[in-house]
């Protein structure tokens, strides 16, 4: 039994760190320390859980009540040495481990830039049922359900959402974040490679949850100016009138980009919202909207 | 004005042919256990005998009882999604459309959690308290009967919501503003937070009882150093009960009041507050794991000293690691949202505290360890699920400290990672625990013994079972895949969903293997008749009585001098083996009369939920005044106790030597 | 049934309840308390209207003044002293005062540090900015 | 082995502490899991008050604490309630030494400054919903109504429950189940008041100051 489960955990882990698109294959710097830190606690963790496990076995085994040879030690009830012991392994454990939470909780908190040479890109999240808005508001464009961003370059999002509570996340790149209507979270991420990436919603948000994916593009610096100049070319125009058509209920969206975006749009959906909406887009009466 | 409020045929889902199958088939078999009841004539002897009960250990029961029961249900949804998960990859949408997704895996938790988890383990802590404290009953008789029909009727409630309208479909959390009037215009979330607010009624009030009952009521001579290591668990989970239930209460309250008055506490409108509410939920949330876990590690402590012949190797500390964990348990909620923003100080501190409950864990897991070092185990099947859990227990544990540290948790929070970490101590502590409970005490509360090779087999399947059924999880959370998806475009995700669903189906082969041991064992119970009344060799009070205990528990109440006072008197009897039994003089015992008021008033609460949910005020007004009444006519009852003549309590004594002696 | 002294209920009062001085010596602990609790609210109001404090200082002082009262109604009403009898009285209260506290601090430190690092804008102005 | 005989053989130990004497009396089990459930109580108070806090400046541009409360009221109300748990106290005295006459009266007085503080509350309650200060409004408002208005329930529980208890005096006289009611119903009380205590420091006078 415990062999099969070591099994799988090798087996998987094996496969994970190979060819897939999990965290355990990281594209970015904040992903690459998340990973580091997870192994580094499960290795100190493991380094006591596993003795302990074999001891489970082998005591278990040994002193099964039909061995001979295990001696019979009814009165073996306290041992002051083994007390001191039993407490001071866990608690050396975890002053380890909870050290690298004390100093990973502050190293990648969130809301913390990324040091870099480079000026980071600002992009403007909006999560709706159920898709993803991304306002840059630099290059005055938007796109939905599509995140294009420059290699090598910190990304500074500004997150919230139009009505229920979703986190944006996409695992290769790092830390999840929650987006939540009438505030601003802060995030910053990095890809240091060029690729396609999975990005989602992980806090459920209602019946269309499951297709509230993203695909992020980490492009050159160059392929991210040529992105931009196609996007301002074409598509239609993000105002208060087109965002209130975008946050109308709907499912798996084909992405699009929009040519331009009214300054100050995200502050004003951070700041109006539901109040704005109350009336039509936003109250779902269940099922009807799901048809379309 | 509508006389039914939002009720009316529409509410009923006919075009949903899993809903109604289902539904029909929960009818059919209701039909022929009322059915079977009324031919056979036993109605009388159900109202007088059960329910109508005061009796702690038919009170134990019958919430073990409603936990199987609804046990049923959680797995029936938990197959179901399962089996959607395992086939809707790519493009397809699987056989459960979003909208009936969403209700199952709500329903799955919250009926597992307030529904089939906490049944279990007050029924156990039911059953077992008295008898381990040497009492004749628990503080409030009564007022226990009343908890376990309130409990009852929250989960009657949710039921009824599988058949008259929706359930919710927020994920168990009921996070707002998903959960607000809003996005949630439908019956769904009422229906969860009402039966959770009168279950949550008797759940508090158990809490207040079992903290009295053991503060108050222990046998002449049990000190506090002298308590079953079960009853300091029972007393760490009651009072987190008392500690936390009232949050979750007045958290539920304020949703409602939103719901239903337009207030303002968690909407974006009116500048409420939705991060509150995330904030007082897991003030609750938290500590309810650990209400779940901690009787499971006191059934653990007594097995692995019963089976291993030995005392429980340091009990002190025990007694110390429980309580650090009832404390510490409150200080740790915040882990349950790293990743909504807050600054490092915040979520640093909850990381070190969350991981701090590792240690006094460790010590209990170490010294069942030391507990089993130098004795002499016997492999019955309560000591094959301890043995389970212990293994399984500490890698579920260990990947839950690996996502209190917060840089760990932005990668893993609600992922399949975390789905897999909470099954992983909740089956592989709470229900392997209850099930080392339920075949350790089965003889004390029926009178004979569960067959032994149909209770390892079910051990097997459950065990192999939930490793194929849960590590594929661990795998998929850190391939990226988070919870509550109903469909998924990633190919490879599907192998391990099927896989995951196989382990299903063998956890479902260790239920049915459970049933078929119930069944064999009640054929054979003459052969396996526990005429002792100590089966185990046991240690603790409880076995120092007859198995099923009479009404009154202990003709005459035990005195205790030491810790495991029952093995202590029973070396002290070898020793003097041949002193002569005296002949005893009973005295007559005062047992609480039988008393309906907590069925009936259970059955004013489901019709003042029902009225609630649907808006049918009339309904509920007079629900509250039945439920008000009811309680007026048993405070100004006559008379609340009967007496048990000592003839009667000779009598039984007297059978049960011949007995023994035979 | 062992009926000791060590056990106080609560809310019983300490004096000997059964002689007739039991009842006067009550009246003259729930009088007792009834002025102090008049003198203390007195006191909190008045320090609430007050310009002759230091304004900040204010609500720290009502806070010792509300715990000052609470003291008097525990001990002059309900009768809770730390005597060994009463331990298990005192035991739960202290436990209930630590979930209390524990709720409420966490909670506003929580929220707090929330609303702080998720401000809704610059020019909004909601509970976050004080 | 015979058991059930055996185990009572033993001598009882001479002189237990108080964690060993058995079984305490009914008076204190009743007594000590009421105070339990008071403490629960105040916990659920606790989390209104939290909400409370947090919310307390939510006023959505509506009116706050300083333009709506009204000392002079908050101020009789506390009277009413100070002096209420002094006639219950009284009460509680009358019971002990069985006085019947006693006990009606000191029940009527704490009735009486019960209703009085209700009164006063639902008073400037409605005074304040009349203005356009409804709960609907803010959410400080939801959780100053909810807040407030559940110490004003549970002082409403109150006065059911002396009613009832004074219905059980007159049939049942002092019977060991009424006068354990009874207590009950003095430590409800009392605790109340300790709710109360910091309600009016937290909602009403820090509230006013601006
Ligand atoms: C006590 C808690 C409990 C238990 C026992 C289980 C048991 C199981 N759970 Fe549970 N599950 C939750 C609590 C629990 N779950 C919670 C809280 C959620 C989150 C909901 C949300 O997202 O909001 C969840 C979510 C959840 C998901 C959703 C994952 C997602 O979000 O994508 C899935 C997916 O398949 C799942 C599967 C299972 C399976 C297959 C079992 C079963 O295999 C295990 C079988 C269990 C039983 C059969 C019951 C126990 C049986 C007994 C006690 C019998 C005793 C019998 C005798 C004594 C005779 N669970
Ligand atoms: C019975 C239930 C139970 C128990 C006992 C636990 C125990 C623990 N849990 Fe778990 N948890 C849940 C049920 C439970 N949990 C549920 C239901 C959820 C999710 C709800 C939802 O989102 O729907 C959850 C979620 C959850 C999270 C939130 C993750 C997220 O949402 O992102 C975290 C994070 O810190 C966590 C941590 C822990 C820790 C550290 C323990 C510790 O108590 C474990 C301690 C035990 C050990 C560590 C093993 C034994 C110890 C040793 C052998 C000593 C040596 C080892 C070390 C020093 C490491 N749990
Ligand atoms: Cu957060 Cu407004
Ligand atoms: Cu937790």
């Amino acid at each position: 039994m415990r062999r099969g489960v070591l099994a799988v955990l090798l087996i998987s882990a094996a496969v994970l760190g190979g060819c897939t698109e999990g965290v355990l294959n990281p594209k970015g710097p904040i992903a690459a320390a998340e990973r580091q830190i997870l192994f580094n606690a499960l290795g100190i963790m493991l380094a006591i859980v596993i003795p302990t496990i074999l001891a489970t076995f082998g005591i278990a085994y040994w002193f099964r009540a039909s061995n001979k040879r295990a001696r019979y030690l009814p009165d073996f009830t306290y041992s002051g040495r083994l007390e001191i012991l039993v407490w001071s392994i866990p608690a050396m454990t975890v002053f380890l481990v909870g050290g690298v939470a004390w100093v990973g909780a502050h190293d990648l908190e969130p809301s913390k830039p990324i040091v870099s040479a480079d000026k980071p890109v600002n992009v403007q999240v909006v999560s709706l049922d159920w898709k993803w808005l991304f306002i840059y508001p630099e290059q005055g464009i938007a796109s939905v359900n599509q995140l294009t961003i420059p290699v090598g370059t910190p990304v500074s999002f500004e997150l919230t959402s139009s009505g229920a509570m979703n986190s944006f996340f996409v695992p290769q790149l790092g830390s999840q974040i929650y987006t939540m209507a009438g505030m601003a979270t802060r995030l910053h991420l990095q890809a240091d490679h060029r690729g396609a990436y999975r990005g989602l919603s992980s806090m459920f948000s209602g019946d269309g949850f499951a297709d509230m994916r993203f695909a992020v593009h980490a492009v050159s610096e160059e392929e991210f100016a040529q992105w931009v100049e196609a996007a301002r070319g074409a598509g239609p125009v993000l105002d208060a009138q087109t965002y209130a058509d975008l946050a109308r209920p709907s499912k798996a969206v084909a992405s699009f980009t929009y040519r331009a975006v009214t300054p100050d749009l995200f502050d004003d959906i951070v700041n109006s919202v539901l109040v704005a909406n109350a009336s039509s887009p936003l109250v779902r009466s269940s099922s009807q909207e799901l048809e379309k | 004005m509508n006389l039914l409020g939002k009720l009316s045929w529409s509410a009923i889902p006919f075009d949903q042919p899993i809903v109604m199958g289902a539904s029909a088939f929960m009818a059919l078999v209701v039909a022929l256990v009322l059915g079977w009841i009324t031919l056979k004539g036993y109605w009388r002897y159900l109202w007088d005998e059960w329910l109508t009960s005061v009796d702690h250990k038919r009170i134990g029961v019958m919430y073990c009882l409603l936990a199987l029961v609804m046990m049923l249900r959680g797995f029936a949804d938990a197959i179901m999604m399962r089996a959607q998960q395992a086939v809707a990859a790519g493009g397809a949408q699987g056989y459960l459309p979003p909208e009936h997704f969403d209700q199952i895996f709500t329903a799955h938790g919250a009926i597992m959690i307030f529904f089939m988890a906490m049944p279990f383990v007050i029924g156990l802590m039911n059953f077992v308290l008295p008898l381990q404290l040497g009492s004749r009953d628990v503080a409030f008789p009564t007022l226990n009967s009343v908890s376990f029909w309130l409990t009852a009727a929250g989960a009657l409630l949710i039921n009824i919501s599988l058949v008259v309208g929706e359930f919710a479909k927020t994920g168990w959390w009921a996070y707002p503003p998903l959960s607000g009037l809003q996005l949630s215009p439908g019956v769904g979330v009422d229906y969860y937070l009402w039966a959770v607010q009168i279950s949550g009624i008797g759940t508090l009030m158990t809490g207040i009882n079992f903290v009295a009952t053991i503060l108050k009521m222990r046998a002449p001579g049990m000190g506090y150093m002298r308590m079953p290591v079960f009853c300091w668990t029972s007393l760490a989970t009651s009072l987190l009960i008392v500690a936390v239930f009232p949050v979750l209460t007045a958290t539920f309250g304020m949703l409602l009041l939103d719901r239903y008055l337009g207030f303002h506490f968690f909407t974006i409108e009116g500048h409420g507050n939705p991060m509150m509410y995330a904030n007082l939920f897991w003030i609750w949330g938290h500590p309810e794991v650990y209400i779940l876990i901690l009787p499971a590690f006191g059934v653990f402590s007594e097995v692995v000293a019963t089976f291993s012949g030995k005392p429980l190797f340091g009990y002190r500390s025990m007694v110390a690691a429980t309580m650090a964990i009832c404390v510490l348990s409150l200080l740790v909620w915040l882990h349950h949202f790293f990743t909504m923003g807050a600054g490092a100080n915040v979520n640093g501190f909850f990381g070190v505290m969350t991981m701090i409950i590792a240690v006094p864990t460790g010590v209990k897991v170490f010294n069942w360890l030391f507990t089993m070092y130098g004795g002499r185990v016997r492999f019955t099947v309560p000591v094959l699920w301890t043995i389970g859990f212990m293994v399984t227990f500490v890698i579920g544990g260990m990947t839950g400290v690996l996502m209190a540290v917060p840089p760990a948790d932005f990668q893993l929070h609600n992922s399949l990672f975390l789905v897999a970490h909470f099954h992983n101590v909740i089956i592989g502590g709470v229900v392997f625990g209850v099930m080392a409970a339920y075949n350790y005490w089965f003889p004390k509360a029926f009178g004979f013994k569960l067959d032994e090779r149909w209770g390892s087999a079910s051990f097997w399947c459950w065990l192999v079972g939930f490793y194929v059924a849960f590590m594929p999880l661990y795998v998929l959370g850190l391939m990226g895949m988070t919870r509550r998806m109903q469909h998924y475009d990633n190919p490879a995700w599907q192998p391990w969903l099927v896989v995951a669903a196989v382990g299903a189906v063998v956890i479902l082969g260790g239920v049915v293997c459970q049933v078929v041991q119930l069944v064999v064992s009640i054929r054979r119970r003459d052969q396996y008749r526990d005429a002792t009344g100590d089966p185990w060799h046991g240690r603790t009070l409880e076995w120092s009585t007859v198995s099923p205990p009479p009404a009154w528990n202990f003709a005459v109440l035990p005195q205790v001098a030491d810790l495991d006072a029952w093995w202590g008197r029973k070396q002290a009897m070898r020793a003097n083996q041949d002193q002569p039994a005296r002949a005893r003089e009973y005295r007559p015992i005062e047992m609480p009369k039988n008393s309906a008021t907590g069925f009936v008033i259970a059955f004013f609460a489901v019709v003042t939920g029902f009225a609630l949910i649907w808006h049918i005020w009339w309904m509920a007004s007079l629900g509250l005044l039945g439920a008000f009444v009811t309680v007026l006519a048993f405070a100004f009852r006559a008379q609340e106790e009967v007496e048990i003549p000592a003839e009667q309590i000779a009598r039984f004594a007297r059978a049960h030597q011949a007995e023994v002696a035979a | 049934m062992t009926q000791t002294q060590h056990d106080r209920a609560p809310g019983d009062r300490p004096v000997l309840a059964d002689s007739e001085d039991g009842t006067s010596s009550g009246v003259l602990v729930y009088t007792i308390g009834l002025v102090l609790a008049v003198i203390l609210t007195a006191t909190s109001f008045w320090a609430a209207n007050t310009s002759l404090l230091w304004g900040p200082g204010i609500p720290l002082g009502l806070a010792v003044l509300a715990i000052a009262q609470m003291g008097v109604h525990l001990v002059f009403f309900l009768h809770i002293t730390t005597g060994p009898d009463n331990t298990n009285n005192v035991l739960a209260l202290a436990f209930g005062l630590l979930v209390v506290i524990v709720v409420v601090a966490g909670s506003l430190w929580i929220m707090d540090n929330l609303n702080n690092m998720t401000p809704p804008s610059e020019q909004m102005n909601m509970q976050m900015q004080h | 082995m015979n058991v059930a005989v055996a185990i009572e053989t033993l001598q009882p130990e001479s002189l237990p502490s108080a964690s060993e004497a058995g079984p305490a009396s009914k008076r204190v089990v009743v007594a000590y899991g009421f105070w339990i459930f008071l403490l629960s109580d105040i916990v659920m108070f606790s989390a209104l008050f939290a909400a409370y806090a947090v919310l307390v400046r939510s006023t959505a541009g509506g009116p706050t604490g300083a333009d709506l409360f009204n000392q002079a009221s908050v101020a009789i109300q506390t009277a009413c309630l100070l002096v209420s748990s002094f006639t219950c106290g009284m009460m509680s005295l009358a019971v002990d030494s069985r006085r019947r006459g006693a006990t009606y009266a000191f029940a009527v007085l704490t009735f009486v400054l019960g209703a009085a503080f209700l009164a006063f509350e639902l008073r400037d309650f409605s005074g304040m919903i009349a203005s356009g200060a409804t709960p609907q409004h803010s959410a400080f408002l939801s959780a100053y109504f909810t807040l407030v208005g559940c110490h004003g329930l549970h002082v409403t529980v109150g006065l059911v429950w002396l009613a009832v208890m004074m219905a059980q005096v007159a049939i049942m006289g002092f019977r060991a189940t009424v006068e354990r009611r009874l207590r009950c119903f003095a430590l409800f009380w009392h605790a109340l008041d300790i709710v109360w205590i910091w309600l009016f420091t937290v909602v009403f006078l820090m509230g006013v100051r601006p």
